[in-house]
């Protein structure tokens, strides 16, 4: 083993599975069980990244997700994820990590003269420079800037894991699984309560994974928490879910949960998914995230190899590894103590407890007499030495007076301690408001807001036994509010790990030039003190203002660890009490979360349902082309023979005028309106009269906004008294529905009528062209389809292909046409037979784009391109459609409103270029000179425009200001390339007299 | 993701299965010819907007498919009240002081 | 004022930074102002700055609930563009990106406006057609945009997947390239700054309790946290609290406040070189000068007042981002926060004199405030203290929801933007 | 509480093979049946009822069944009417010439959704991978059905069992539904 500084027992680590791995590309070993952070310690490494702005070398300083500096990149199955916390990456066989923000490497790092130019940039010092010269900004301050910031390096190729998505609900999430988390699981579980409970750590446990000495009804903490584990897991109605961060509290109890299942495998079975995302709904939840050390704050407090305490405590105990062979602990606190004296039990020298407080405890002076440890009290730290790794720290005394000096003390490690600090991120995102604590010196929980409880260490509640007791009773009440049930548990005894006093904020008083040293608030940022204090000179006064001018508590711990130091100083600076220099709310997530996990399942195919009609097998077979129309792929040209775009719909537009045309009309919106007051529904909701229309006949119908603008079109079709059959656009039809449901149900419940959609209850087949009779009449039967029994605009009911159908006489080509419904199972036959039979008279199938371009040959618009939700029927030509007689329609009223019938509105026209060859852009727009000088007002603009091959030319359809006075005028359409001489007609192209439907 | 209680399928439901239909109790004009343009205009698109608490409407379209109308605190988005289509609007006071004991 | 300049930093360094001046002061407020603006972000700070400076208007109060700068100018993600379809709106936004692009200078602090380019990404043939019009309009408008194919979006944005096998695949783009990104917080405190340093009183942490009226109906004054300030002329810009405000007056307005989410990753070297909008399938990024991948989610579906979100918001955002930018997908999310906006009806802001004489409301940004922020101010400084409209803000009037004359872009392009 | 229910009429479709068949949840095609939107005011139920072959259930939620009628609770005026495939047009006319009197809606929808028959250890997980409802028997107990969304899409869920349910879709859906389910049901056969 060549780990020399792993210890030879002890830990919840296996030294028989020895690992091996890469750190920047040297070959090192571990064992199963470790960290990233334990491995590379446990080999003596301290030195894992660089700083954000000033690259000062920088080591491991906790041993958890709250890590700052010990962010690598990890290389797996080809490509890297950049800033993973060494802490949390769990070691496999193979594993590559890379440290980051260094160049060329993490031992010479070029980036490091930041750190001597660093006077030049203080907190916010780009807010102030780089504005001279103007261009140099987007040329050169700017790039420069962005090259030196970030951390590591982005994922450059496409990420082929997948990711799961699981909903949940549960009677009680219990976040955490230190001591209060169990007992609290422990108890909900008992009364038979459905409890979920999940831990951001590979084991169960927290914080008792890591205590030498307590002990729990007798057992080792260790012990009783594998014993609760084992009965938890034994139960039906307990989910336990380690390695499963809750990162997001939202309303009404909806937590969200990060479930990494793959990451520390090295070769994990293909069909898992890397991560899965759990949106958990629970009744109740307890929040039990425990607490967190806090740093200290003095100068060049960020050397390698100076950790918070419970770090190095917690790598010893539970990886069984010696952060150093010498080691000073500084501490304002008790539990430093203890970090102290295992290490001195593993044969680790201490080279000294300097505790700043005056007087600690006698207990614990005694403790470390007995094993000999130099204790100074009353000391800080006002410095340190070594570059790559801490050599040394100079001793301050605090007096009165201030600071003398205390000598120099050596040591390979130095662990700290400011205090503790409730983790409380999760219940501010529950959007508690938390409370100034005095007698513990930091924010706690205050009142619930969500039907939950924060227990044990997070609540401020410290020592094992009240934490115990704090969990059962959480776990107990949780489980009782959520289903009513009570159940006895025995509780646990607990000896030990008993509450320690002591803490201290803010930066800490010392004897060096303040101007000149560096005392890290926040690592990650590279802010100090002083960038705390400058902000707050500057006028910064609200912690806000401060975090965003500093950037103290934006790194990637979200403040967990800087917080309440800088809010300590700025409080100071301010000379205001802390509580009113104010907190900030902590963000999900709680940790950063792959964006994979959110976006989960969502990618590919099933990013979005893909709707497919019945002809899409046979369009696929048939080399058809689709376009994405919303959810659906219609088939948009039909190419044969190599054919472009282009050549395409001319062949189908010319065939389909000649003889007849195939074209899968299914995606269009169906609904069926049914009971006694059908007819009036469809009177109130349409602007035109339907209470006349007879039965077996179709109607145009255009719908409206209240605000008096067109939204939709369609044709109608009365198939008996009560029953009409609607058709919608496309895009339109679930908004049409739902709109016609919100008049039914809150404007008129007393009317009789109901609707049900039926887009997907049949399969329509348009045929269109002269021939059109001709083809559909083989299959048809019980419809007299001659032209007076079944003229245009008629509906019948009947068989077709043996199969019942509704067909439809109507045309949107301008062409004879029919439209065939049949239920859609049968869609894909019917189909298939036409698509036969069409070739028998030379016809063609054809797709959305002729159906475009013949619909605008005969001038009926397309709602969403003549119209654009700001149009009226007026100004389309359409006031024939709006039923002079109606008492009431939606959007008769909004038609009335003054711009709406004010004069010059634009107004539907044709447009045909000079030049019958040009092709106009849609979109293009209408102006009255050719060579309009910028910022002219455009007279309309092209909304529809393609090249006729029936007429062997272009034509185009505009919304143009007074359009219909404007016949025979000539316009221009301005193109980068000169402007484009057009007149202006009406809008119908081919056959004006409108015979051929009659056919 | 907000949770809704409805009152026609008397279950819970997340709002994934939820629209929000907008500010409730502003009916359409039962002759709308005899309102100004004023009149038509706060109809349309004036909204109450309650910092507080909002009476709106919502339809379980992925459920039952009904509208119905809400009482929902919109600070902290907790519902106090849930009720079918047609019923009265409560006393929003009198909602707010249970809301507030 | 002590002119900001590398020389000034270096100079200071000398001294260790001990002598830099505050930036505003934090003034008691007065009985009485000419004008009172309602609302320290960047419209309302902006606002009083431009009627100090072109107005001549020295006494002046902006009042703010909270800290300045911290609704919506601190929370949003930063995009400037001016491709706007109509008109009115084009000559709006085109007026905001031509003081952009001298701000810095005008304020002495470094904005950071970034002309890094925005890039709107077609999805479909209907995509194709709205954004085309948008070019041509914004041609005849003299607004910079043109239209790319997919390989030139990829050229311009090279970590953009156009694979036509993706479920929306790309089939071109409208690429403005004078637009980009700004600083936010930069543009509040230079505003705040600057204005302070023309005499602009910066009121924080007091909140309005109501706008007083005078017997014949005009404005007095308003009501504060801090008692009553009298008051000639009030403008409320208060980005999501506008009806809570306006109703203070007894003025209802066309608006809904729905919370609007956004979030950004953890810092990475640079990986986006400028600023994707999708607004088919709802994506909006771009990388700020720290690093993070910056990231717009959509809005909620309901009123609410708490600046969070729902989950499912976020998500829909991002798998978008992760279709068009697969190897995003195992970035992670540092920070997730929403903010307040006030939606009209047609999608366009309010700037505009209110029925009660006195009192100016500038609001309804929706999701696209931040982009606008120095010509918003612009003109509705002209606004008050001109008592007529800014011809650009003329349209942009309450009258327009009675006549219907809307100013519709979200109509006219069937896009949130 | 009942632990299955009867579900005669949806049987797997016999030309097709399954969609997923492993150990812990099979997924099937169901064979087609005929169904039919009612809508009606309360006066009518109980003649739809009788002339339907069983009765409209007034419980949200729930479902009435024989071995060859189903009566789904859709909304409180909505319910789903399942019968064989070969008795549409016998179970319309019934219904039609039994509710003259009355206004209703009865259309037919037999084509507009698919089923697909979820069943095994796993299918209430399989389930919750996309639909947000809480599925657990205490809460969604056999015998209930409900309309609500899987992922992107909407879906009507009935639980037949306490491990086997019906889940339909409209037929342009099913891809996306039936295609999320079995990719999401991958993991299970893993290692």
């Amino acid at each position: 083993m060549s780990q020399p500084f792993r210890t030879h027992s002890g830990g919840r680590i296996d030294r028989n599975k020895q690992l091996t791995f890469q750190f920047d590309g040297e070959e090192l070993t571990g064992v199963e069980g470790d960290t990233l952070a334990s491995a590379l310690l446990a080999n003596g490494r301290h030195l894992v990244g660089r700083s954000f702005k000033y690259h000062r070398p920088r080591g491991i300083l906790t041993a958890g997700s709250e890590e700052p500096n010990a962010l690598v990149g990890i290389y797996r199955k080809g490509d890297q994820t950049p800033n993973l916390r060494a802490t949390q990456v769990e070691l496999y066989d193979g594993l590559k990590a890379i440290s980051q923000n260094r160049f060329p490497s993490l031992d010479f790092d070029v980036g490091a003269v930041n750190d001597l130019l660093s006077p030049l940039f203080p907190a916010g010092f780009y807010y102030k420079t780089f504005m001279w010269p103007r261009a140099f900004w987007d040329r050169v301050y700017e790039p420069i800037i962005r090259a030196a910031a970030g951390l590591g390096k982005p994922p450059i190729n496409p990420d082929h894991d997948t990711y799961g998505n699981l909903y949940a609900h549960c009677d009680v999430l219990v976040i955490g699984s230190g001591p209060a988390g169990l007992a609290a699981a422990l108890a909900a579980a008992e009364t038979g309560a459905r409890v979920i409970l999940c831990d951001e750590q590979s084991e169960f446990g927290g914080s008792l994974l890591s205590e030498s000495d307590a002990t729990i009804d007798g057992k080792s903490a260790t012990e009783w928490v594998e014993d609760s584990i084992r009965s938890l897991s034994a139960k039906d109605n307990v989910t336990l879910l380690p390695r499963t961060t809750a990162f997001g509290y939202f309303a009404q109890n909806f937590v969200s949960l990060a479930e990494r299942v793959t990451e520390h495998m090295a070769d994990p079975d293909p069909a898992l998914p890397r991560e899965r995302l759990w949106q958990v709904r629970a009744k109740e939840v307890v929040i039990a995230a425990g607490a967190i050390e806090r740093p200290m704050v003095f100068p060049e407090n960020d050397r390698p190899g100076i950790m918070l305490a419970d770090a190095g405590r917690t790598y010893l105990n539970r990886y069984g590894v010696k952060v150093g062979d010498n080691v000073l602990v500084a501490t304002a606190c008790d539990t430093a103590w203890q970090a102290a004296f295992d290490l001195a039990d593993r044969g680790v020298d201490i080279a000294a407890i300097a505790d700043m407080r005056e007087k600690p405890s006698e207990a614990l002076l005694s403790v470390a007499h007995a094993r000999g440890i130099r204790v100074e009290t009353g000391c800080v730290i006002t410095g340190t030495q070594g570059r790559k790794r801490v050599s040394g720290a100079l001793l301050g005394r605090v007096t009165s007076g201030g600071v003398t000096s205390a000598g120099e003390v050596t040591c390979d490690a130095l662990l700290m301690s400011g205090g503790w600090t409730p983790t409380v991120s999760l219940y501010s995102q529950s959007r508690g408001k938390v409370v100034w604590d005095d007698t513990l010196g930091t924010f706690v929980p205050g009142a619930p807001v969500q039907n939950e409880r924060s227990a044990g260490a997070c609540a401020g509640v410290y020592g094992l036994s009240a934490t115990l007791e704090a969990g059962y009773n959480a776990g107990e009440q949780a489980a009782k509010a959520a289903t009513g049930k009570t159940a006895k548990l025995a509780r646990a005894e607990a000896n030990g790990a008993d509450a320690g006093n002591g803490g201290i904020l803010g930066a800490l008083p010392h004897d060096r030039n303040a101007s000149k040293v560096k005392a890290f608030v926040d690592y990650q940022n590279d802010v100090t003190a002083k960038d705390v204090k400058l902000a707050v000179r500057e006028g910064m006064h609200s912690i806000e203002h401060i975090k965003r001018y500093t950037t103290t508590g934006m790194a990637t711990d979200q403040g967990r660890l800087s917080n309440l130091n800088a809010l300590q100083i700025a409080s100071t600076s301010l000379g205001k009490p802390l509580t009113d220099v104010g907190l900030t709310t902590f963000r999900q997530p709680y940790t950063p979360t792959t964006f994979g996990v959110f976006a989960n399942v969502s990618r590919g195919d099933f990013f979005d349902p893909v709707r497919r009609t019945p002809s899409h097998d046979w369009v696929v077979e048939n080399d058809g082309v689709f376009e994405d129309v919303g959810q659906w792929k219609r088939t948009w040209y039909f190419p044969i023979n190599g054919e472009d775009m282009h050549a395409a719909v001319a062949r189908e537009c010319e065939t389909v005028r000649k003889s007849v045309g195939l074209f899968d009309a299914s995606t269009l919106g169906k609904i069926e309106v049914v009971g006694p007051d059908a007819a009036e529904f469809l009177e109130r909701m349409y602007t035109n009269p339907w209470k006349k229309l007879g039965v077996g006949r179709c109607r145009y119908g255009l719908l409206l906004n209240e605000a008096g603008f067109i939204i939709d079109d369609g044709v109608i079709g009365r198939l008996a008294e009560d029953r009409f059959h609607v058709t919608t656009t496309t895009g339109g039809a679930a908004h049409v529905f739902a709109t016609m449901e919100d008049y039914l149900q809150t404007e008129w419940p007393d009317l009789n009528v109901w609707i049900t959609s039926t887009t997907e209850q049949y399969a329509v087949c348009a045929v269109q062209g002269p021939k059109a009779r001709e083809v559909i009449a083989p299959f048809v039967e019980g419809i007299d389809l001659s032209p007076d029994a079944f003229p245009h605009m008629s509906v019948a009911t009947g068989t077709f292909c043996g199969v019942p159908c509704r067909l439809m006489r109507i045309s949107f080509t301008g062409e004879l046409g029919f439209e065939v419904n049949i239920p859609r199972r049968h869609g894909k036959m019917v189909w298939e037979t036409l698509a036969k039979e069409i070739e028998k008279h030379d016809g063609t199938v054809y797709g959305t784009e002729t159906m475009h371009v013949l619909r605008a040959e005969k001038g009926y618009i397309i709602v969403g391109q003549e119209t654009d939700g700001t149009v009226t029927p007026h100004d389309v030509g359409m006031s024939w459609a709006i039923g002079k007689n109606k008492f009431d329609f939606v959007g008769k009223r909004g038609l009335q409103r003054p711009d709406l019938v004010a004069e010059g509105r634009k107004q539907l026209v044709g447009l045909l270029t000079k030049d019958p060859k040009v092709v106009l852009e849609e979109g293009a727009q209408v102006t009255k000179l050719a060579n309009p000088p910028a910022g002219t007002s455009a007279e309309g603009h092209v909304t529809s425009s393609y090249h006729s091959s029936v007429l062997g030319r272009s034509i185009a359809l505009a919304m143009v200001k007074g359009g219909r006075d404007l016949m025979g005028k000539t316009l221009h359409v301005p193109m980068p390339s000169g402007a484009i001489e057009v007149e202006v007609t009406d809008t119908i192209f081919v056959d004006k007299e409108g015979g051929r439907v009659n056919g | 993701m907000l949770l809704i209680y409805c009152p026609y399928c008397e279950v819970e439901r997340p709002e994934l299965e939820f629209r929000c239909g907008g500010e409730a109790h502003i009916a359409r004009p039962t002759d709308p010819s005899t309102q100004s343009d004023e009149q038509w205009a706060d109809f349309l698109y004036m909204r109450t907007n309650t910092k507080g608490i909002y009476a709106e409407r919502w339809r379980h379209i992925h459920g039952c498919g009904r509208f119905f109308n809400a009482l929902r605190e919109t600070v902290g988005d907790k519902f106090l009240k849930v009720y079918k289509t047609g019923e009265p609007k409560p006393d929003l006071d009198a909602i707010a002081k249970e809301a507030s004991r | 004022m002590k002119r900001y300049s590398f020389l000034e930093l270096a100079k200071n360094a000398f001294s260790a930074h001990q002598n830099w001046g505050r930036q505003w002061r934090a003034p008691e407020p007065k009985a009485e102002y000419d004008v009172v603006i309602v609302g320290a972000g960047g419209h309302g700070l902006g606002t009083a700055y431009y009627l100090a400076k072109e107005h001549g208007i020295k006494n002046i109060a902006v009042i703010e609930k909270g800290w300045l700068g911290g609704g919506n100018t601190g929370r949003n993600t930063t995009i400037i563009r001016s491709n706007y379809l109509w008109e009115e709106s084009a000559a709006l936004y085109n007026h905001a990106v031509k003081l952009w692009d001298g701000l810095s200078d005008e304020l002495n602090y470094n904005v950071m406006y970034s002309a890094r380019g925005v890039m709107m990404l077609a999805h479909t043939v209907h995509d194709i057609q709205v954004f085309k019009r948008h070019v041509h309009a914004n041609r005849l408008a003299g607004v910079q945009n043109e239209w790319l194919t997919p390989e030139e979006a990829k050229e311009y944005c090279p970590p953009l997947n156009i694979s036509k096998d993706i479920r929306y695949p790309v089939v071109g783009a409208a690429l403005q390239r004078v637009g980009g990104t700004a600083r936010h917080d930069a543009v509040a405190w230079g505003y705040a700054r600057a204005a302070d340093d023309l005499g602009v009183d910066i009121i924080q942490n007091c909140a309005v309790t109501g706008i007083r009226r005078a017997a014949d109906g005009s404005v007095e004054g308003v009501e504060t946290a801090k008692g009553f300030i009298k008051a000639k002329k009030v403008g409320v810009v208060a980005a999501g609290h506008t009806s809570v405000l306006m109703e203070m007056a007894g003025i209802r307005m066309p608006l809904e406040s729905n919370p609007l989410q956004a979030l950004v990753s953890e810092p990475v070297k640079p990986a986006f070189p400028c600023v994707v909008m999708s607004n088919t399938i709802h994506a909006y990024i771009s990388q700020s000068d720290k690093g993070e991948l910056v990231i717009g989610a959509g809005t909620d579906q309901f009123v609410s007042y708490s600046q969070t979100g729902g989950i499912h918001i976020t998500t829909h955002t991002i798998d978008a981002i992760c279709e068009l930018f697969p190897m995003f997908r195992r970035m992670r999310m540092l920070r997730n926060w929403g903010g307040i906006v006030d939606v009209t009806p047609d999608r366009s802001p309010i700037i505009a004199k209110t029925p009660v004489p006195g009192l100016f409301v500038n609001c309804g940004w929706g999701t696209g405030g931040f982009k606008a922020t120095p010509g918003s101010a612009h003109v509705f400084a002209h606004t008050i203290a001109k008592d007529e409209p800014h011809p650009i803000a003329a349209p942009f009037s309450l009258e327009r929801f009675r006549t219907g004359r809307l100013i519709d872009e979200a109509a006219a392009a069937a896009v949130a933007h | 509480m009942v632990d299955q229910v009867t579900a005669d009429l949806y049987v797997p479709d016999a030309g097709e093979e399954p969609l997923l068949a492993i150990s812990s949840v099979s997924i099937l095609r169901a064979a087609p049946v005929s169904r039919l939107s009612f809508r009606c005011r309360d006066d009518a139920r109980a003649a739809a009822g009788k002339a339907f072959g069983v009765a409209l259930p007034a419980k949200p939620l729930s479902a009435e069944t024989t071995s060859d009628r189903i009566a789904f609770w859709l909304g409180p005026d909505e319910w789903m009417l399942i019968a064989p495939e070969s008795d549409l047009e016998a179970v319309s006319a019934k219904l039609e010439a039994a509710l003259e009197s009355h206004p209703t809606s009865l259309v037919d929808v037999s084509h507009r959704q698919e089923a697909i028959l979820v069943s095994g250890d796993r299918a209430v997980w399989l389930l919750n991978t996309g639909i947000p409802i809480d599925l657990d028997v205490s809460a969604f107990p056999v015998g209930s059905v409900t309309r609500t969304v899987f992922h992107k899409a909407p879906v009507m869920v009935w639980r037949t069992g306490e491990d086997s349910f019906v889940v339909e879709a409209w037929v342009s859906f099913m891809d996306y539904v039936a295609g999320l389910l079995v990719q999401s049901a991958g993991e299970l056969s893993a290692a």
